[in-house]
């Protein structure tokens, strides 16, 4: 019978192809699908346009693939922390698109919910809603926003099981959910893989239903970003 | 004498009710946190995915999986729960977050603020900002009076790219408490210990309304 | 011989692939779950919360916590999640359910289907149905091909208010199984055992396409 | 300090009135807020315009605050099972609102995600669509719905801390979820009500800052409406 589990990352790429768009789980290096990144960076597929809340730093994160010319355009709410990012973004090889975090969140939840657009105030008034439709809801003005449409998700999950539900740890939950819902082809690297009813089926955060492929990540560095510290008394 | 970051950390301390949720910005409004005062209750939230926020970790105890929005390394306290983005900014569009404190580098007598773009420079992103400016209904800005060079943050029109229309309640600056309000604009609450009016007046660009008293603010 | 309800369940089971994930509506559709082929795994969703469906509980195990969108008492398998009903339609309306399979008063020869709503009768609801029939892209409709009365299920125009247009892929009814085809309308494709063509003939009113060669159905 | 944590029901319904718009979550008998269902019988609050998926059966449920003609509305995507229910409808005592289920579920989550209107498929083409927008996405059309706006949610949850957290167990879970985070004010009844700290923060469905206030129910009847069973071999 059909098994999601994979055991190697050819598999879990199969079909990602050139031009593609991809989104990637992660906020700042955190909860980031290392792994698949690291296999997309050896595969070489190029011109990709990633959905990400941010493009990772130079040498992790999405920054492995900035740095070996596999971007084409990135799709974030910051990008900051980068010096790779900067110098191609100034110098035209990378498109950007800023977004506001609740609608690049939202438009991946949309995507993986059967909604095709909705309408959010964040944004109006600014350059964001150049050229969207604004239209007036209890008296406040809101625009119309699109979902996405991926090709490939690639999510980090902290526990998952065959069926490919899965479970996230604290702050690494972020994009990961929305994400893994709005991938056409959604790809689940997880710390621990366990056998079909292992996790409590009320603690899952997200269905098998959604995840096509999953995984155990080989590595997890988890690099901190900032590791800020209180002092022991 | 003007406020230092922490007495403007301080001051909005002060503005904290009992049993608020509350979303502090990168920088001055992170030091928020550490003047909550000892007989009212606040859970911080963090919109990459927690409330219950609590201090940075011990040093050596620190998680890769538990940050802040400034990509900080954090705690979590008794109570706190972890929840997706989307999840995260449902609950600040549907106002659920009482107070929202953040930095700007302008802000107009209209209460529109900008705070993500400067043309010219690097841009980083607005992050969680635009979709926090739209949405909360009461929105402090902390920031410091004037730039480094001197001029009014506090302007007529931003002329920067703006972040959010019409959404400051209040600021908190390094000199004054103002309040925003739609006919007067800028209102003078309150002065920093030793500023006068007139330094306020002059360092203020913007349409300023000023009240006959005008006390020190107490921090 | 026209098949009963188990006969139309069976032959629908046969539809069923390895890895799918399948919502069956009340009725005739329930029964689909007892016939899967044992090489086999697809798991069941109900709209109310849950992927990975099992049987009815033993006597004496009911749950009131865990129940079916039908409402009845239910259990879950190894590997079974439970949700809420947003997670729940989000993931139909993203077309993660390759199979509904739900029953119809009236199906049209354009794949429209009406099965909520008969007037002047009390109305008890749509229920998930619209939802159903908006977002799957694979719909069997379980049916009798003719109603109490013994007229044809099968129309050119549904009369009764409908569910959604354009759905239904497949009908599976007690005499025939019928694909939808957007120029062709019905094609027959079998037929149950010992019916004759020319009886479906009779008993379908909407433009029916009849192939030269019409298997009996293996069941 | 404020808590949420209330001792008596009329506290709990403290500035409900009469027609004003409520949600109840439940699906069928199951995950009902059986216990402020109770206590709005007993306070007698009139012409409720009231959101809730199904309408109770008689005596039980929504059917109580029915037969006791509190109810001058529902909102629902499936009425059946209540004599009492059929009789006012057809006697034009009740007015009656078919949705359907996705898009009941939907618009409560938007009004609890401050999204005030989206685009569904679901219903296009039906009576449901009369006098709604219609926009075509993807070469498909579909209609705009909008938040829904309610005064009160009274959701029924399994676990719950002091500060409001919830967790929901197996198919009670339902519309409960949704439904807290829109309501103006929402009220959780409880089975178990713990100590903040209490309840792993990763496992929680709701988090507190959707809960206004929240009781440890007295009483937990849960009536099975379609007792099924297999048998024993």
């Amino acid at each position: 019978m059909i098994s999601k589990v994979i055991h190697n990352l050819d598999e879990a790429l199969d079909g990602l192809e050139d031009n593609m768009t991809v989104m990637f789980g992660g906020f700042g290096l955190c909860g980031i699908p290392e792994n698949s990144i690291a296999a997309i960076r050896k595969k070489g597929t190029k011109n990709l346009t990633c959905i990400s809340n941010n493009a990772g730093i130079d040498g992790f994160g999405l920054g492995l693939l900035l740095e070996n010319h596999q971007i084409k355009k990135m799709i974030s709410s910051y990008v900051g922390e980068n010096d790779e990012f900067e110098r191609q973004m100034l110098s035209g090889e990378l498109e950007v698109e800023l977004i506001p975090q609740g609608t690049l969140a939202e438009r991946c939840r949309a995507a993986g919910s059967g909604i095709p657009a909705f309408f959010t105030p964040a944004g109006h008034g600014t350059e964001v809603a150049k050229d969207k439709e604004v239209r007036v809801f209890n008296g406040k003005p809101h625009i119309l926003e699109h979902a996405f449409n991926a090709s490939f998700a690639f999510v980090k999950a902290w526990k998952g099981d065959e069926t490919g539900n899965l479970i996230f740890k604290g702050t690494a939950r972020n994009f990961n959910p929305s994400m893994a819902m709005a991938g056409k082809i959604t790809v689940a690297e997880v710390e621990e893989l366990l056998p079909a009813g292992s996790l409590e089926p009320n603690a899952i955060h997200i269905p098998g239903v959604f995840i096509h492929r999953i995984f155990k990540g080989s590595v997890f560095e988890k690099r901190i970003e900032q590791r800020t510290v209180s002092k022991h008394n | 004498m003007a406020l230092d970051k922490n007495g403007i950390a301080k001051r909005i301390a002060k503005e904290l009710k009992d049993g608020w949720y509350v979303n502090l910005g990168i920088g001055i409004p992170t030091l928020v946190a550490n003047y909550v005062q000892d007989d009212i209750k606040v859970e911080f939230q963090s919109e990459n995915g927690i409330l219950g926020m609590g201090p940075f970790p011990l040093e050596g105890e620190e998680d890769a999986d538990l940050i802040n929005a400034g990509k900080q390394t954090i705690t979590s306290l008794p109570g706190s729960s972890f929840f997706d983005s989307s999840m995260s900014f449902a609950m600040i569009r549907s106002k659920k977050i009482q107070l929202t404190v953040l930095g700007a580098m302008e802000v107009s007598d209209q209460g529109d603020i900008a705070n993500w773009k400067i043309p010219g420079k690097m841009v980083k992103g607005m992050g969680g900002a635009m979709d926090l400016v739209a949405s909360a209904e009461n929105i402090i800005v902390a920031m410091q009076h004037t730039n480094r060079k001197g001029d009014s943050k506090l302007l007529e029109k931003c002329t920067l790219p703006i972040t959010g229309l019409n959404c400051v309640k209040k600021i908190v600056t390094d000199l004054a408490v103002l309040e925003v309000h739609s006919e007067l604009g800028f209102v003078l609450r309150e002065r920093a210990p030793g500023v006068s009016v007139e330094e306020i007046v002059s360092k203020t660009i913007g349409k300023l309304f000023v009240p006959d008293n005008v006390p020190e603010m107490s921090i």
